[in-house]
């Protein structure tokens, strides 16, 4: 039987009080992307700028949710910022791989081999201390919310710019 | 006759479970209700005694579930004072009855420029289906606003109505527990000339129901919410103005004749049944209604007040300001639902916490997120009591939440 | 492995009820079947110990409620070859499934003129949702005949699909038995350019399925025939497909997020699941799936085989052409579901004397009222033969009709 | 328990077997009315012809169904065959009333007081064999789909024709 300790650490509960990389920035030139959970009403919202060398110069974030959509982006955006692309998406994957070695149990869909493989050799630092949520299937979602909206940033960023 | 907590939980097999070690103290009937032993005995019974499908079966089997069916249509309608069964359209829940409105009254009925007027506190059941329509057909959407004490701000109602071909919206929210006054609402919409459609959802499973004595056009309630199934709701409407509606979904037991070039719909109510219905769930659905009137929907009534009032005070005076409370202080014009936020903890915070002591609440949009917009937050905690409460589910409420308190003070 | 009926027919509770004082002999699963203890008891302790809306609760049991009714969707995806639970969206049974096909994906995808095949054996259900999709947008509807061995006439195909934007045909026929061979209809059809869907409410529950070698797009089937609960059934669609597709009825659980002004809908399958759904009743389905898996199905198919020969050889031994047999005569293209016609004794009659021996078989149109016309008659009888039934059953049948032979003597 | 000879009464039986009044008439003069029970798919064709003096002048059936549904069809036309129209919706109510009055105890509506005045001071002769089929509620629709017709079709005889 899990305990609140394990959702809960320290570090997770830091995070949400005092945000790292809180605040909007002018768009453009930075992307701006906002995530929603549907099921809860957290909302992510992300301003993304990546220079021409393909590296995430500045992040900052914003949105409104429970200790852990806000924990988990506050670290989110700490672990990125400053990093190349290509790096960013390699931990996307490997957040994810954390988190979804349940989720993907529950869909029944796969064993969960190729996650491993998506865990190996990142360093997640303090991102392990999310690694708790996995007991608690319904906050997955929540963890979750700020990789899938970086990774839609990203996308878009990338896009080419349609002027309006 | 008061209403007795302590022989009512025993009848709810639920409550003989614990969560963490702690007794269930289940605050989320709002949700969706426990369901009493007799309920699912009925259905139960259905299933090992006389399951057959309905309506097409000359055996005896068959026969016994096709009245057990209809009696349980006759009693549902019975319970909100419909003057005969075959206005009671059985759907899978109060979402499918509002989407039928919308997909085969309105679709016959509207056309671009229409107005309809909802209100800001409807839940997305009475929301989505007219974005729906609006996106294909090009109604327009009108809402009532709200006033500072969480009611329906109708100083420009007039106005709203002008034109409008239809007043949609909730008897009693599911968020800030608001009662909204049905008879007057709907007399004003028909002066103007719109139909009327209650969002019945909250409640029917709460206060005595009597839909000709409200005079709308439609009415839309969930069984799930009111001690019966999952799977089954109904929607009431005269039969004139369902004779007048064109059929929903199309396939057996809604048509009288098929033809290669065509079809001919059955009568009443079967019309908007298609393919088999959810029967035996239906059977539940009476056992509840009957369960319900049993004890009486003026104690049901009588009983939440009651609780609701202790509950709303002893929140107050273990958090004041501490605590926000969305939703009308005044009991004669609120449910059930209390709908509330502590400053920097996140209701999912809550809920998880809670979930520790044996305490189920709510944390979310409730699926009202314009609601949510409007009152300028993303999510509330909610609790909702229901006869099987008592002012014990209360105080445990509030000791829980001192632990919460404690659990992310600094 | 062979069936053991013996067994088998303990797990089911309904066959200790007497009927008339004679022992239940149930003919009429095509209709619904009859359900297993253990998945009476799957609902029973979701209700009795887990209770609670799905989905939006963070607590305990409602973690709990979701858990079981997802993961039931993952065993009615493995069940039928889904890749992928998000592919299996929930409905109330295989009409509202087809519906939703006609309401989504042929509104958003036809226009006037646009031909839809189907065949003359069809159920209502893959009728009727056509016939007002015709009345609204002015699609054309195509026959495929049927040939003088009650299979499909595909002498002409070509002509049919010829410009065709969706072929929807039964996998198995309710009222014939008959099997229509579905992978090579489906490439004839996606040769033309049209998309299929497959009435699959008869073929699921007694055949092996799967959904990915047949190819087809959409299929479409009910739990009450498959050993499961009334009020749930499933549409199975390839996720590109259901992504590209408007939602249907809109709601709670459907969105990602709701504005005044408008709103974005949820990820598959629930996109297409408003309001609280059957879940319950899914985990029943679930529960129904892992106890014929249990016994295969593979044996449940050679099962049924073998009792509808020795049905069919049965019936012709006693009454030669006295009884006419409206279906194929070879056990390879047929399921176990036989019509039939005495002269000069209607089908009604014929269900009520059988009922008197309690055998329970089903008297009427069989909601296939276009294959009646095309047959010259007004209603058949019908046995159908599943997992639970024996040879006995069959000899009870025979015997039942012989009764019914002297009843209407002259 | 009712038994099945509660149902199927010898004069039922026989007029199963042997229709009166089976046929057709030429349309117009007579008027040519069709029933449908959706349930079973049975099926009631009335041609009838309703002269200036108010009086079913003639009448013929068709149509297929059970035994129920044919008996009660050819027991109505002998009854109502020669009757004028009041006479025969007098018919039409008491012989429902006779049927109703188990229906509407189903449907929860009434106690079928009403409907003992219906069939107040109305011989159905024959007719009252049909009794029975009370006892299986599920045959009710097929004793009075033949009377429903009937019905319809003198509505429709007595509005205005309006020539095509
Ligand atoms: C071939 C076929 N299609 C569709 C249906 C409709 O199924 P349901 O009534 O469960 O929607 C049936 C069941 O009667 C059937 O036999
Ligand atoms: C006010 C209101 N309307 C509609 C609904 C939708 O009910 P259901 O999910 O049973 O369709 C609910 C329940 O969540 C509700 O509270």
């Amino acid at each position: 039987m899990p305990g609140l300790e394990d959702l809960y650490r320290e570090i997770i509960l830091d995070h949400y009080r005092s945000p790292r990389n809180k605040g909007e920035l002018a768009v453009p030139p930075a992307h701006k992307v906002e995530g929603f959970n549907p099921l809860c009403g957290d909302e992510v919202v992300l301003y993304l700028e990546v220079n021409a060398d393909g590296v995430v110069e500045d992040l900052k974030i914003n949105g409104q949710g429970c200790s852990i959509s806000q924990a988990s982006t506050s670290m989110m955006s700490a672990a990125v910022k400053g990093k190349p692309v290509a790096e960013a998406r390699k931990l996307i994957r490997a957040f994810k791989a954390l988190m979804s070695i349940h989720e993907s149990k529950l869909d029944g869909e796969s064993d969960g081999s190729d996650l491993a493989a998506d865990l190996e050799g990142v360093k997640l630092g303090d991102l392990e201390a999310l690694q708790g949520v996995v007991k608690f299937p319904v906050r997955i979602k929540c963890a979750t919310l700020a990789w899938n909206t970086l990774s839609q940033g990203l996308d878009e960023s990338e896009e080419p710019v349609i002027s309006a | 006759m008061s209403v007795d907590v302590e022989r009512i939980k025993k009848d709810f097999p639920i409550f003989e479970r614990e969560v963490h070690g702690k007794r269930l103290v289940y605050l989320d009937s709002a949700a969706s209700s426990q369901k009493p032993a007799v309920v699912l005995d009925a259905m139960d019974g259905v299933y090992r005694d006389h399951y057959a499908n309905v309506h097409r079966g000359v055996y005896t089997i068959a026969e016994e579930a096709t009245q057990a069916y209809e009696g349980a249509r006759a009693k549902v309608a019975k319970f909100v004072g419909a003057p005969s069964s075959s206005e009671i359209v059985f759907t899978r829940n109060a979402t499918e009855s509002i989407n039928l409105v919308a997909y085969s009254w309105a679709r016959a009925n509207l056309k671009a420029g229409d107005p309809i007027v909802l209100t800001q506190l409807e839940h997305h059941a009475n929301v989505v289906p007219w974005h729906i329509l609006a996106a294909e057909r090009g109604v327009e959407l009108r809402w009532i606003p709200l006033t500072a004490d969480y009611r329906l701000d109708l100083s420009h109602l007039d106005e709203l109505l002008d034109g409008a071909k239809l007043l949609a919206f909730s008897a009693m929210s599911n968020v800030l527990g608001t009662i909204t006054d049905v008879a007057p609402l709907t007399q004003a919409a028909h002066a103007a000339g719109a139909k009327v459609l209650v969002d019945a959802c909250q409640w029917v499973p709460h206060e005595p129901t009597d839909v000709k004595e409200w005079g709308a056009d439609f009415v839309a309630f969930s069984a799930h919410k009111m001690l019966g199934p999952t799977g089954i709701g109904a929607l009431w409407a005269p039969a004139e103005l369902l004779d007048a509606m064109p059929p929903f979904m199309g396939g057996g037991d809604m048509i009288r004749d098929v033809r290669l070039d065509g079809f001919t719909p059955n009568d009443l109510p079967w019309k908007f049944e298609a393919g088999t219905p959810a029967f035996v769930e239906g059977v539940g659905f009476g056992a509840a209604v009957d369960y319900l009137e049993a004890i009486g929907m003026d104690n049901v009534r009588a009983h939440e007040r009651a609780v609701t009032t202790y509950a709303l005070d002893a929140l107050h005076d273990r958090f004041g300001d501490r605590l926000t409370i969305y939703g009308p202080a005044d009991i004669d014009v609120r449910g059930s639902a209390i709908s509330f936020a502590f400053e920097g903890i996140h209701a999912h915070d809550v809920s998880q916490v809670l979930d520790e002591d044996g305490i189920c609440v709510r944390a979310g949009h409730h699926c009202a997120k314009p609601l949510m917009r409007l009152l300028g937050i993303s999510a509330t905690s909610r609790a909702s009591f229901y006869l099987y409460n008592d002012t014990d589910d209360a105080d445990a409420l509030v000791d829980g939440l001192t632990h919460v308190e404690q659990f992310f003070a600094l």
